[in-house]
């Protein structure tokens, strides 16, 4: 009845060439771990508990996104985005519908930007919110900071679920505009929670930001250079954490970003303190981009007549389109052949390339800093494996 | 009334000496013995349960959540049902691991946690056995529970398992150094090992004030410190490691399942009873009413009302603090624990000889407080971390 | 920022560079520049280096297999026919070589411009599917080549760790490629559709054989 | 064991019986510990029941243990990958009896929304047997609560003797499952036989109007 | 100091717990069987298909147009037109799905089918509570099970039902005009026709005008 197999006996040491020395310890972490935020694994080699050699394996939630999206038509993409990134579904609608309307050319409505500015905006939100649950948890805080910011992503999950549908999987956004307009009394819901959201950042700040536990854990661990960070394409708050003044929303000037008055959080040192830091201050800046939003928001049409539901075929071409993700650059390129369907599809995972630097960031650093450089890299395995 | 306060208050010495009256005098020893230490399993093995719901329903309201209140009335049955199903579970060894070894850990683990409690004086004249060594022998039983670690991380034959026990190791032997140096202040103070004469010692009071020996400087500090100490033994948040489920699955006992799991989790529940226990006889008074004006409630109410708020604070730290990293809870234990262990020691002397007075007060206050001070900032200022600063970009 | 001005820029600083200017008919004008094998990691390094230009931020590498294509065209021909000169509609037909292009997205930090982007192409899509790769100029393309490696089967010269990186290393298929066909496991398939019911009426109609055989066997 | 209508009978007077059986069942069912294990989008709703909106920790449930050889119950939450499915296996093997499986969301029960990709395993029932099935792309925690409650009523419902007993009472029922070894196409085997008993399914495979479409 | 950013944390953690005796935000538990989130009028879970009147056959909307089953992302739908036809919402004639099955083992939830209906007969049920341990028969919808009266619509989502009710009002007074009209011409032509034929018995000339066609016959 006992089962044969140990637990780690799965370790596939052909992937890491033998150091020869007899004191290091091969472990495979994942792709079952309670802190690899899905099924990721890293075989780590080990001195002790420093980390000598680690390698991250992928593909453990591969589920073939590219090739679906070839044989599905345009718009029934648009659910399958949401699946990426599944904490962060407007973004990951926003990036692929900027794509297509590259490709295709199409206008979008005034009041269909700020729609999506708001809900894009709510999603940055509640992802660092749960990123820093994350973080604390896989720092070992048994539950409570996660448990305040998924108190408050239920408030945003209310929104959204008010707005489109679904709590997460919002398939809200549609090439040329948005789906639904705003049902009576959501966007009085919105500034209330979004009112109510510094509250909850104050709480946050005094539980965890100046912890002294939390700061020699975090601070000088895991540092990247700003070099590598852009070298190796690191992108949204991580490369921002390393000094890199990079945010896409600056930068390509995409929807009506320009109209807002916000600010970019820069780090100085690059370690899991500043990638942390940034992410929380971001919070504070979307705070101040929502506030704008809901109150220039402008009545309209919230989708370009002309674009079709059914029967859409763009021109054939290629566009590049891309935002700025809570995780980072995602971008969408979009081969058509003037069919129904793209030809080719692909979807830029910040997460992924993020992970660029892993091992460089591990490297010496210790085991338990593995989880938690990882966790402030910020992934998300549907967007890393696709 | 006070005549019946009293025999509350000794019920249970009362009714075993009743109980042992109908028994030839040849066993009465030895029946004495087993009577007591069924009383003590139970108690603590009830005290166990009350505390995982407790623990559970606590950590929850801390979360906005209610925790476990289905289980029977406001979910109190929970352990119960926990505790059916953890012996009908099915029992794995893995095939590489050390079948004897493995089977041994646990049991070992919680023999060793309960011999603690044969010198915890739980009331007045309520002890197992009152040796004239039983601070002694407690910590020697303590290192046991290190042996039980090893031998469950070692047996498993799992790479988990085995990070496990080494960092339960190196963390219990390093928070054994600043346990023992820690209490060590107690002992010169009462001059005895004896359990019961230290509690006996403080049990006395000015006025309305008791004499605890947290309400000296040398003794507030040992006692700080020796609580930072119990919780790294009992390997408590923050200084969960060798458990760290984030890092390491569950540690040493990553391999185990059904009821040995639930005998690591009931040995670790009762070490850490056993250490807090510890903690109260030694500082605060053991089982000594904390006003001179409340003695007549009996002893052992005392010392459970002081055991259930050293837990509750347990659960309470374990509810907000992210977990040390191996080298920090090491510089901890080795760079602030241990020094400021032996200068309170210093204090402790210091104390000892200089006449009772406001100066004394101030003198060895300034001894506890300018160290702990300028250690806590050299440790800070080595490791140079500090609230930043963020600039901006437009 | 110009393509064609960039264009001319690298072929005047890399001696021999041969570049082909690729025309994108799409709204969105993100034209391309194809490179040839043999400079492509000089023309690469210019591009991240040069002060004017400065792509530093390799974003985005992509594959795309282009299958061989049979083009069928009619085409009118003056031949002689009984001696005398018609015109005669032919179907003429060419093929297209298939090959495997990889695509570059790249920005600049420093400057904020971008995108321009780069492609390559392989010989065939057989054998002859190596590629320089520029991992070593930008290390961002260390994992999306090897997804490309891996999912197209594109070899690319000088990477440092090309291994498989989504599916098993034991695998042999590169799936992203258009003619890849799926393993059969399409055993219920309640509401299936076009290749799937295909698909699952073939497994179905294989799966009823072999209860027949199974029962005649006993 | 007592007949239900003695037992109604009983407790109207006042008297509660309790058997063997139902101490048991009701050890068992108060007391699931799931594995702590998420595999994608599914994973996060749930984490939210968990969470203190639901509270998942009302039944008793929220002792999410890391080792699966601690867990009761597999919530499998995802999409299981055929890069992924071993290790899930695996896992599922570890677990010691009894255990109990819940498919949370579309692409545990059937693959999902990706069931047609090359990599996508089209549901985990075909590798181990699952208790509960959670419809939904992700099911919402209401949703993952009602199926942990149905959980709990079918070990309510069951016996521990006669014909129906649950498997990890029965000694000839297997409770090992064969892990897949990879392939250089497909898993290898590409199911278990014996758990996975696929009707055949006469819906659309006899429709040859419509294949001829 | 060291330690005074723990205590900060520490005592916010004790006022959450003291809180959570006192105040609603910081209990915010909802205890589900008993107690339910009010229902939000966007939500969303699995399709049904919307029948007026109190026959689900003879009221269903659908009309086995094939629109949704192909749009479907995952396609999960599966419908089979019927041989005949009935009379649909307006009143035309219309075929309808002689088979209609959702696979709600596959659906993703995401809409489209009630985005590219033209004809609002399917929308989105708010059920969530649908766990089964019935792998096959229980995670597959027949028509029986998915029809749904247009009232339980209405009580679900009723803006939405409201409008489309409304749309629905329109085009039946819109159909009713037309067979009005349609009455109207057929009378007029009938009588053009007398008149047609008193004036052909009198020029007997051939008739070569098209019959005058109404309204509503398509």
């Amino acid at each position: 009845m006992s089962d044969a197999t140990n637990l780690t006996a799965q370790i596939d040491i052909n992937t890491i060439p033998a150091l020869g020395k007899e004191q290091l310890l091969e472990l495979a972490m994942g792709p079952q771990h309670p802190s690899t935020h899905g099924v990721f694994r890293m075989n780590v080699v080990l001195d002790g508990e420093r980390v000598m050699k680690l390698k991250p394996v992928f593909g453990y939630l591969h589920r073939n996104h590219e090739k679906i999206a070839e044989s599905e038509t345009y718009l029934g993409s648009m659910p399958y985005t949401d699946r990426l990134d599944y904490i962060c579904s407007i973004t990951n609608n926003w990036a692929y519908a900027i794509a297509v309307e590259k490709l295709a050319g199409i206008e979008v409505p005034e009041r269909a930007e700020y729609l999506r500015v708001i809900t894009g905006e709510l999603t940055r939100l509640q992802n660092h919110a749960c990123l820093l649950g994350f973080l604390m948890q896989d720092m070992g805080a048994s539950g409570t900071p996660l448990m305040y910011a998924f108190r408050e992503r239920e408030k945003i999950m209310d929104l959204f679920e008010g707005l489109t549908g679904a709590r997460m999987m919002c398939n809200y956004l549609r090439f040329g505009g948005c789906r639904v307009d705003t049902p009576a009394g959501w966007m009085d819901a919105a500034r209330k929670v979004v009112a109510e959201f510094p509250r909850f950042l104050d709480e946050y700040e005094n539980l965890l930001v100046g912890n002294e536990i939390l700061m020699d854990r975090t601070q000088e661990v895991g540092i990247l250079s700003k070099e590598l960070a852009i070298n190796a394409g690191i992108s949204g708050p991580m490369a921002r954490a390393s000094g890199v003044d990079y945010d896409i929303r600056k930068v390509d000037h995409y929807s009506i970003y320009d109209r807002f008055n916000f600010r970019i959080p820069l780090g100085e040192r690059g370690d899991v303190y500043d990638r942390y830091m940034i992410r929380f201050l971001e919070m504070r800046e979307s705070i101040k981009i929502l506030e704008q939003a809901m109150r220039d928001i402008p009545d309209g049409p919230i989708v370009d007549p002309k674009t079709k539901i059914r029967g859409f075929r763009p021109k054939p071409g290629e566009a590049y389109g891309r935002i700025e993700s809570p995780k980072g650059e995602l971008g969408f390129y979009l081969v058509s052949d003037g069919a129904l369907n793209p030809y080719r599809y692909r979807v830029r995972p910040p997460s992924l390339i993020n992970l660029t630097v892993l091992e460089d960031l591990c490297i010496g650093q210790n085991v338990a800093d593995v989880v938690v450089i990882l966790g402030s890299i910020d992934i998300v395995l549907g967007e890393v494996d696709r | 009334m006070n005549l019946k306060l009293d025999q509350l208050d000794q019920i249970f010495v009362i009714l075993n000496n009743w109980l042992l009256g109908y028994l030839p005098p040849v066993v009465r020893p030895l029946c004495s013995s087993i009577l007591a230490i069924a009383l003590i399993l139970v108690t603590f093995a009830l005290l166990f349960a009350i505390t995982t719901v407790l623990e559970r329903k606590g950590l929850g309201r801390i979360q906005n959540r209610f925790g476990p209140n289905r289980v029977g009335p406001c979910g109190f049955l929970q352990p119960i049902a926990d505790g059916i199903k953890s012996l009908t579970k099915e029992d794995i060894v893995p095939n590489p691991a050390d079948h004897v070894v493995h089977f041994l850990a646990p049991v070992l683990l919680v023999a060793a946690a309960f011999m603690a409690y044969a010198v915890l004086p739980i009331g007045r004249n309520m002890i197992l056995v009152d040796m004239n060594a039983g601070v002694l022998y407690f910590f020697a039983i303590g290192s046991l529970m290190e042996l039980a670690v090893f031998m469950a991380g070692w047996s498993s034959r799992s790479k988990y398992s085995l990070l496990g026990a080494m960092r339960a190791i190196a963390q219990m032997i390093s928070y054994e150094v600043p346990l023992v140096l820690a209490s060590i202040v107690v002992i010169m103070q009462s001059g005895s090992l004896s359990t019961v004469s230290i509690v006996n010692m403080q049990a006395t009071y000015t006025g309305i004030w008791p004499h605890w020996f947290v309400f000296t400087p040398w003794g507030f500090a040992g006692f700080a410190l020796f609580m930072i100490a119990a919780t790294a033994e009992s390997n408590r948040s923050p200084f969960d490691l060798p458990e760290g489920e984030s890092e390491i699955i569950a540690g040493y006992y990553t391999e185990y399942s059904g009821f040995k799991f639930a005998l690591f989790f009931l040995g670790e529940y009762i070490g850490m009873f056993a250490t807090s226990a510890m903690a109260i006889t030694l500082f605060l008074g053991g089982w000594s009413a904390p006003f001179s004006f409340l003695t007549w409630i009996p002893s052992y109410f005392w010392f459970f009302a002081k055991l259930l708020t050293i837990i509750l604070t347990f659960i309470w730290v374990r509810g907000t603090l992210p977990r040390l990293r191996m080298d920090q809870l090491m510089n901890l234990a080795w760079e602030f624990m241990l020094p400021m262990t032996l200068l309170n020691l210093l204090t402790a002397g210091v104390w000892h000889f200089m006449p009772a007075g406001a100066l004394r007060w101030l003198i060895c206050g300034a001894m506890v407080v300018v160290p702990c001070i300028l250690l806590s900032r050299g440790l800070k200022q080595r490791k140079k971390f500090q609230v930043r600063k963020y600039r901006f970009s437009e | 920022m110009n393509l064609e001005n960039i264009k001319s820029e690298i072929e005047a600083n890399v001696p021999g560079c041969q570049l082909e200017f690729v025309l994108n008919p799409s709204p969105s004008a993100q034209h391309s520049l194809r490179l040839d094998h043999a400079h492509a990691v000089a023309v690469a390094t210019y591009l991240r280096d040069a002060a004017d230009l400065r792509f530093d931020f390799c974003s985005n590498v992509t594959g795309i297999d282009w299958p061989a294509k049979e083009l069928t065209e009619k085409v009118k021909v003056k031949k002689l026919v009984d001696g005398e000169e018609k015109e005669v509609e032919e179907v003429r037909k060419t093929t297209i070589p298939g090959t495997l292009e990889v695509v570059y997205h790249l920005f600049s930090v420093e400057k904020k411009h971008g995108p321009i982007t780069l492609r390559m192409s392989t010989k065939d899509r057989e054998t002859e599917v190596h590629m320089p790769s520029l991992t070593p100029v930008w290390r961002s393309a260390e994992f999306q080549e090897r997804e490309i490696f891996d999912l197209f089967g594109v070899v690319f010269d000088g990477h440092p760790d090309l291994r498989r990186l989504l599916m098993w290393p034991d695998f042999i298929d590169h799936p992203m490629r258009r003619d890849y066909v799926a393993p059969d496991d399409f055993e219920y398939e309640p509401t299936a559709h076009d290749a799937v019911l295909q698909r699952a009426n073939q497994h179905q109609s294989e799966a009823i054989a072999k209860l027949a055989s199974e029962a005649e066997g006993k | 064991m007592v007949d239900e209508e003695l037992k109604n009978e009983m407790s109207k007077q006042g008297i509660v019986t309790t058997t063997l059986q139902e101490l048991y069942n009701w050890g068992r069912r108060s007391s699931l510990w799931p594995l702590n294990f998420g595999l994608a989008c599914c994973a996060i709703e749930m984490i939210a029941t968990t969470m203190a909106r639901y509270d998942m920790a009302r039944f008793g449930a929220e002792v999410f243990r890391p080792s699966p050889r601690q867990a009761d119950l597999m919530i499998v939450a995802g999409t299981v990958t055929k890069k992924m499915a071993p290790q899930v296996v695996r896992l599922y093997n570890q677990m010691p009896e009894p255990k109990y499986v819940i498919a949370m969301g579309a692409c545990a029960i059937s693959g999902g929304p990706f069931k047609q990709g090359y990599n996508v395993l089209k549901g985990i029932d075909r590798y181990f047997p699952v208790d509960i099935y959670i419809p939904g792309c992700p099911p919402r925690p209401e949703a993952l609560l009602d199926a942990f409650m149905s959980l709990q009523k079918m070990i309510d419902a069951q016996q521990l003797t006669g014909p129906n007993r649950p498997r990890h009472l029965n000694a000839d029922a297997k409770s090992e499952f064969i892990v897949p070894k990879f392939g250089e196409h497909d898993l290898e085997p590409a199911q278990n036989s014996t758990v996975w008993k696929a009707p055949l399914v006469q819906i659309s495979g006899t429709e040859t109007d419509k294949s001829a479409k | 100091m060291v330690g005074k950013g723990i205590i900060k944390g520490m005592v916010e953690t004790a006022r959450n717990f003291l809180g959570s005796y006192v105040s609603k935000q910081r209990l915010t538990t909802i205890q589900y069987p008993e107690e339910r989130a009010p229902q939000i009028e966007a939500a969303r879970n699995f399709p049904f298909l919307v029948f007026d009147g109190t026959d689900a056959e003879q009221g269903l909307r659908c009309v086995a147009c094939q629109i949704c089953e192909k749009e479907c992302p995952p396609k999960c739908i599966f419908i089979e037109k019927s041989k005949d036809k009935k009379p649909d919402a307006t009143g035309k004639m219309q075929f309808y799905p002689a088979t209609f099955n959702i696979d709600i083992s596959v659906c993703m939830s995401c809409q489209i089918c009630v985005e590219v209906c033209p004809f609002d007969s399917i929308k989105m049920d708010v059920v969530y509570d649908l766990s089964n341990n019935d792998r096959f028969a229980g995670l597959l919808l027949h028509k029986q099970q998915l029809a749904k009266s247009n009232e339980y619509y209405n009580t679900i989502h009723p803006t939405e039902a409201a409008a489309v009710d409304a749309h629905f009002a329109e085009e039946r007074a819109k159909a009713a005009a037309r067979v009005k009209a349609a009455a109207e011409a057929k009378l007029a032509a009938e009588a053009k026709a007398a008149t047609d034929a008193k004036a052909k018995s009198e020029t007997t000339l051939a008739d070569t005008q098209a019959q005058p066609v109404g309204g509503g016959t398509r």
